[in-house]
């Protein structure tokens, strides 16, 4: 099954991107945007169909490779969720 | 007879890229129609981008051999001697489409094509460079190409871990729509450990390394020698991506491999990948080869033998190896962690043969693939030459202190620190002299031993007169090596015009090569390596013609060598060759005027040498605290860079035989300002009149202002800020795709 | 003394490195593969600059999970000298050896330049031979060097003297936060740091300012 | 209003950091991790209310500044959808 998995920084955690993001999207007239975070969506196809059991892989890949858990929040997603 | 089960149309021959003509010729050659993928095969062969089908006939002019040269043009990069069993492996090419479509990837994968290329030959790579031209800056995609290509060519050579030490920038509205991407590589490599991709043996494997193939830059090649159109930007998904950490792993494994003895030829896959390469190799080696695409590791399910064939997915290399040796190869490549499968073998039978599920695909002659490539004599004429300017005619500037100011601060005069301060130049710990300096220097090894590389031409110089242009840009080089106190040794060649179909581009390239031709001959600066890129011009538009040369020097003691910065104050400043005050052509003319027109300077090469190898001597027996040679902007701009560098000024003496604008911009060739310590003035002095070389003192250091007798002083400061900020206030507004 | 450099498949200063410790210590060090599951008896491990595994994911993530490094932070809780440059400061940061992590620089660019370093803590094996507040030339070569910690992480290493380098406020070229340049462990034998002193060790390099770093770790083994 | 911006590489691209992190969860032993990609995921606070003009505006920015159409597809998400 398809997971997807999206990677945010934390409330406090500084985001360069983001933060140039906003300025380039000022600086050409978009007057609406506000705060502009950007973190990462990663996809991964599992040889795996207990939803159970992939969510708790997925998990453990989150904590020790994929996300940075000091500075970022991470969010599974899973097939038909 | 083979299957085919795509006809082959007049449509379909034409979108690869083949004239009627050149499809008779296949058909004569093979004696029957070709299937779909040996069409894909010819038109990567026979395009103008692998078969140099348009320049060929001029390339064989240029003087390519020297009592240095160990390899000339022909193989992935020349190979020069530079003493001690040491020699130095260099190229350069262009990835001027790519990287118009998608600047960030053609850029990267520019870099990454000119450095496979130089390791495939045995070499590390020690040293980067690279030569830009963009658009004008009020043009509204030109700060997005800028942006995407220079964090490209960092992206990928910061990552790879080789130092990007000099090259060249330029704004032309002539490159709006064709911007130009000049990657040059040099290597470092033991005279006996050079290899080649001549395969050797019959019934000897191929094998394939490095990352998977997908259907990445499918007709890149193709499209690389195609004039673009508008709809081009449809032709978009062709671009490749770059990975630098896959590059240096192929690299690491690459030199252990060839340390190990288990290689017996090697080809990198570049445009064209598989095609181009198999073919290479077995030609060479008067073998025929036989490939079985389905041991090809593949990164996306079900390609075709077209697709594979075509494919130019990056980092990817071809090679023969000792079959005996298979044990410690493979464990290579798995220290490496990169994908490795013999894909095929060597035969007697000089036939390239494809097969895919088993079955044959492709059946050609190897060595006509190569050899009977169509060859173009085009018809050409030559540039109608201008008619020449009298400094005389020319205005002069209200204030002289303000045209230098306007002149530091514009496009293609500012500093280019915003640029190279994104590129990692130290990275090996061997940089001597980053960029900013006339010539780059990186040290060989810690007995003092150590190369220069300069990148340059001048593109109006060569629009205005293709011949005096093309010496210029050899002579500007030479010049430029020579002004650190570098012995020239050779030169590659990056090529960049328009559509050699029309006779007026014809003339002008023609007309350059015989300029380069002359001058390296005349300056023993052989060309050991090039690339041509023809065809840049959009809906009839064609770019200035751009014959970029990037030359290697040798420099026996580092510590003899000499930089631009004003080093003390009250030394003295002598200029050294025959200022005429040659306004034609020149930057004062094209952007403060805005009247360009006349003729470029004349290069007088026996002068160049003398006063050369003068200053060069000057520099080696350490009589000297300063060096830079005059290009553009002229005498006054030259010295304004030697203070802002040393930060320290100076106060110069015009010359009052000529029009003081003359004197100050005039853009003489052949001509150096050193920077002399008292001690060493008149014995200096005393040599240049014996050896001929006009020398003439022209003022002193000193102080925080340049300062030009009768006109008011202008603070190092001032002339800094102009110099500094144009680059970084262009950028910092919002790019957009 | 004996020293060990990890290279890691992308490390791309390990020679430059390699280099500096020999010249500065006159011993030939050690060049460990990041596969090898133990280190031998070293008074240094270096983990040298580069971008290791292409620095893709987050710097130094991927390099963070290599066998090696269950050895060297074993060394490190032994009290070994562990030095961190560039990325190997940032796989510092990702394995939680020194607190903090490194950002994409501010401006987000790549930037290769020279930099002024006050050294602002001398109570170090890594930083004896300097002086309190001396003000020393290195470069700096990276794209993601713009550390950051929160608050109170922050004020714990100003309290605890573990800051070891700070960029002069004119020259910080990446945005970090109180211009920290490079940090210690709680033990102090642990140094990140973003600049490249091995480039900067001999007079054909320019300067010889960052010997400093290499002799003291030689004084200290004295 | 909020909008989550999910921008992917088109199929067939290569994605070598998809690459390397499929490459790290196989070294942990997680086996049954097949195709991995990254892609970026954005937020952005919007000071407007209108879904079609604020779809609009992010469709813009989209094509003008935040993906790379060349080699990249994007998707907007709005509030409530
Ligand atoms: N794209 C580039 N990358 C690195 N260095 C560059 C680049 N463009 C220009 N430079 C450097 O800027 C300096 C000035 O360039 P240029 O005016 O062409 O020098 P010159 O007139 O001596 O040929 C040179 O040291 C050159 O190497
Ligand atoms: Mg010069």
């Amino acid at each position: 099954m398809k997971a997807r998995i999206k990677i945010t920084l934390k409330n406090g955690v500084l985001d360069p991107q983001g933060k140039a993001i906003g300025n380039a999207l000022h600086q050409l007239g978009f007057d609406s945007v506000g705060d502009v975070r950007q973190g990462k969506y990663i996809e991964i196809d599992l040889r795996e169909t207990d939803k159970a059991k992939a969510r708790a892989a997925l998990d453990e890949m989150c904590k020790r490779v994929l996300a940075n858990t000091v500075i970022e929040n991470y969010d599974i997603e899973l097939d038909g969720e | 007879m083979i299957r085919n089960d795509i006809d082959i149309t007049p449509e379909l021959i034409a979108d690869h890229g083949l004239k009627p003509d050149e499809y008779q010729r296949i058909l004569d050659l093979i004696g029957r129609e070709p299937t779909f993928t040996e069409l894909g095969i010819f038109s990567a062969m026979w395009n103008e981008h692998c078969s140099y089908k348009s320049s060929k006939k001029w390339l064989r002019t240029l003087p390519t051999k020297g009592p240095r040269v160990i390899q000339g043009p022909g193989e992935n990069a020349g190979v020069v001697d530079i003493d001690d069993g040491d020699v130095i492996v260099f190229k350069m090419e262009s990835h001027n489409h790519p990287s118009f479509i998608s600047p960030y990837e053609g850029a990267a994968t520019g870099v990454g094509g000119i450095l496979r290329d130089v390791f495939t030959m045995g070499a590390r790579p020690v040293a980067a460079m690279n030569a830009l031209r963009f658009g004008a800056p009020e043009n509204e995609r030109t700060r997005h190409i800028v942006s995407g290509v220079v964090e490209g060519v960092g992206g990928y050579g910061n990552c790879f871990g080789v130092p990007t030490i000099g090259g060249e920038v330029n704004f032309d509205a002539r490159y709006n729509s064709n911007c130009l991407v000049n990657a040059f590589a040099a290597g470092l490599a033991k005279a006996d450990g050079i290899f080649l991709s001549e395969a050797k043996g019959v019934g000897l494997p191929i094998v394939y390394l490095g990352s998977k193939t997908g259907r990445d830059g499918i007709h890149g090649a193709t499209m690389a020698s195609a004039e673009f159109d508008d709809d081009s930007e449809e032709k978009r998904p062709t671009v490749q991506i770059g990975d630098p950490f896959s590059e240096k792993l192929l690299l690491e494994a690459c030199l252990e491999l060839m340390a190990s003895g288990a290689v017996i030829a090697i080809q990198d896959m570049g445009a064209a990948g598989l095609t181009c390469s198999a073919v290479e190799m077995g030609a060479k080696g008067n073998l025929g080869v036989r490939l079985d695409l389905d041991k090809v590791p593949c990164r996306e399910e079900g390609m075709t033998a077209y697709e594979m064939m075509l494919s130019e997915s990056q980092e990817r290399m071809l090679m023969v190896l000792k079959p005996e040796m298979e044990a410690e190869a493979s464990a290579i490549f798995r220290k490496w962690d990169l994908d490795f499968a013999i894909v095929g073998e060597t035969t007697d039978d000089l036939r390239f043969r494809v097969f895919r599920h088993n079955e044959l695909m492709a059946d050609l002659p190897i060595k006509e693939l190569g050899d009977e490539a169509p060859e173009y004599d085009r018809p050409w004429t030559p540039s109608k030459p201008n008619a020449v300017l009298n400094a005389n005619d020319v205005p002069a500037p209200v204030n002289l202190g303000d045209a230098l100011v306007a002149m530091l601060a514009l496009p293609d005069m500012c500093s280019r620190r915003w640029v190279w301060e994104q590129y990692d130049n130290l990275v090996q710990g061997n940089t001597l002299a980053g960029p900013g300096g006339d010539a780059a220097i990186i040290r060989v090894n810690d007995k003092g031993k150590g190369l220069a590389f300069s990148l340059d031409v001048t593109p109006r110089y060569c629009e205005a007169d293709p011949v005096e242009g093309g010496k210029q840009a050899v002579a500007e080089c030479w010049r430029n090596i020579t002004a650190v106190g570098a012995e020239p040794l050779a030169a590659t060649d990056n090529l960049n015009f328009g559509n050699p179909e029309k006779p007026e581009i014809m003339g002008q390239f023609v007309g350059c090569i015989q300029g380069i031709g002359e001058a390296c001959l005349a300056l023993d600066m052989p060309i050991v390596s090039g690339n041509v890129s023809l065809y840049n011009e959009t809906n009839g538009q064609a770019i200035l013609p751009t014959p970029a040369i990037g030359g290697v020097g040798l420099l026996p003691d580092v510590f003899a060598r000499a930089g631009k910065a004003i080093q003390a104050e009250g030394e003295t400043l002598v200029l050294i060759g025959a200022r005429k005050g040659h306004l034609g052509q020149s930057i004062y003319l094209r952007d403060i005027v805005k009247k360009p027109a006349g003729t470029p300077p004349p290069v007088d090469l026996q002068v160049e040498r003398k006063n050369g190898d003068f200053v060069r001597a000057l520099i080696r027996s350490r009589r000297v605290s300063a060096v830079h040679d005059i290009s553009d902007g002229g005498l006054l701009v030259a010295v304004a860079e030697m203070a802002m560098s040393g930060g320290i000024g100076a106060t110069l003496t015009p010359d009052k035989t000529l029009p003081a604008h003359a004197w100050a911009f005039g853009e003489d060739q052949a001509c150096y300002v050193l920077v002399v310590p008292a001690d060493k003035l008149d014995s200096l002095i005393s040599d240049a009149d014996k050896a001929g070389v006009p020398a003439r003192i022209i003022g002193t250091t000193g102080g925080r202002d340049l300062t030009v007798e009768g006109e008011a002083p202008i603070s190092l400061s001032r002339l800094t800020d102009a110099h500094e900020g144009w680059l970084p206030n262009f950028m910092a507004a919002p790019e957009t795709h | 003394m004996k020293s060990a450099v990890i290279v890691f498949p992308g490390s791309n200063r390990e020679r430059d490195m390699l280099y500096a410790l020999e010249k500065t210590t006159g011993h030939k060090p050690l060049a460990i593969w990041h596969q090898e599951t133990s280190l031998p008896e070293v008074d240094l491990i270096v983990l040298p600059g580069g971008f290791s595994f292409g620095d893709y994911l987050r710097t130094g993530a991927i390099a963070g999970l290599s066998p090696i490094m269950s050895a060297v932070k074993e060394k490190a809780a032994k009290g070994v000298r562990v030095l961190g440059v560039c990325n190997g400061f940032q796989i510092l940061a990702e394995t939680g050896l020194v607190p903090g992590i490194l950002l994409r620089n501010t401006h987000l660019k790549f930037v290769c330049k020279e930099v002024k370093l006050e050294v602002a803590s001398t109570a170090s094996d890594f930083t004896s031979r300097y002086t309190k507040g001396q003000i020393i030339r290195c470069p700096v070569a990276h794209h993601d060097g713009n550390y950051f910690a929160d608050e109170a992480t922050l004020n714990q290493l100003e309290a605890e003297d573990r800051i070891a380098f700070r960029y002069t406020s004119d020259t910080n070229p990446n945005g970090s936060i109180r211009d920290i340049a490079g940090i210690l462990n709680e033990k102090r034998n642990v140094l990140g740091m973003m600049p490249h002193p091995e480039n900067l060790i001999e007079p054909a390099q320019g300067g010889t300012d960052g010997k400093g770093i290499f002799e003291s770790v030689l004084e200290a083994i004295a």
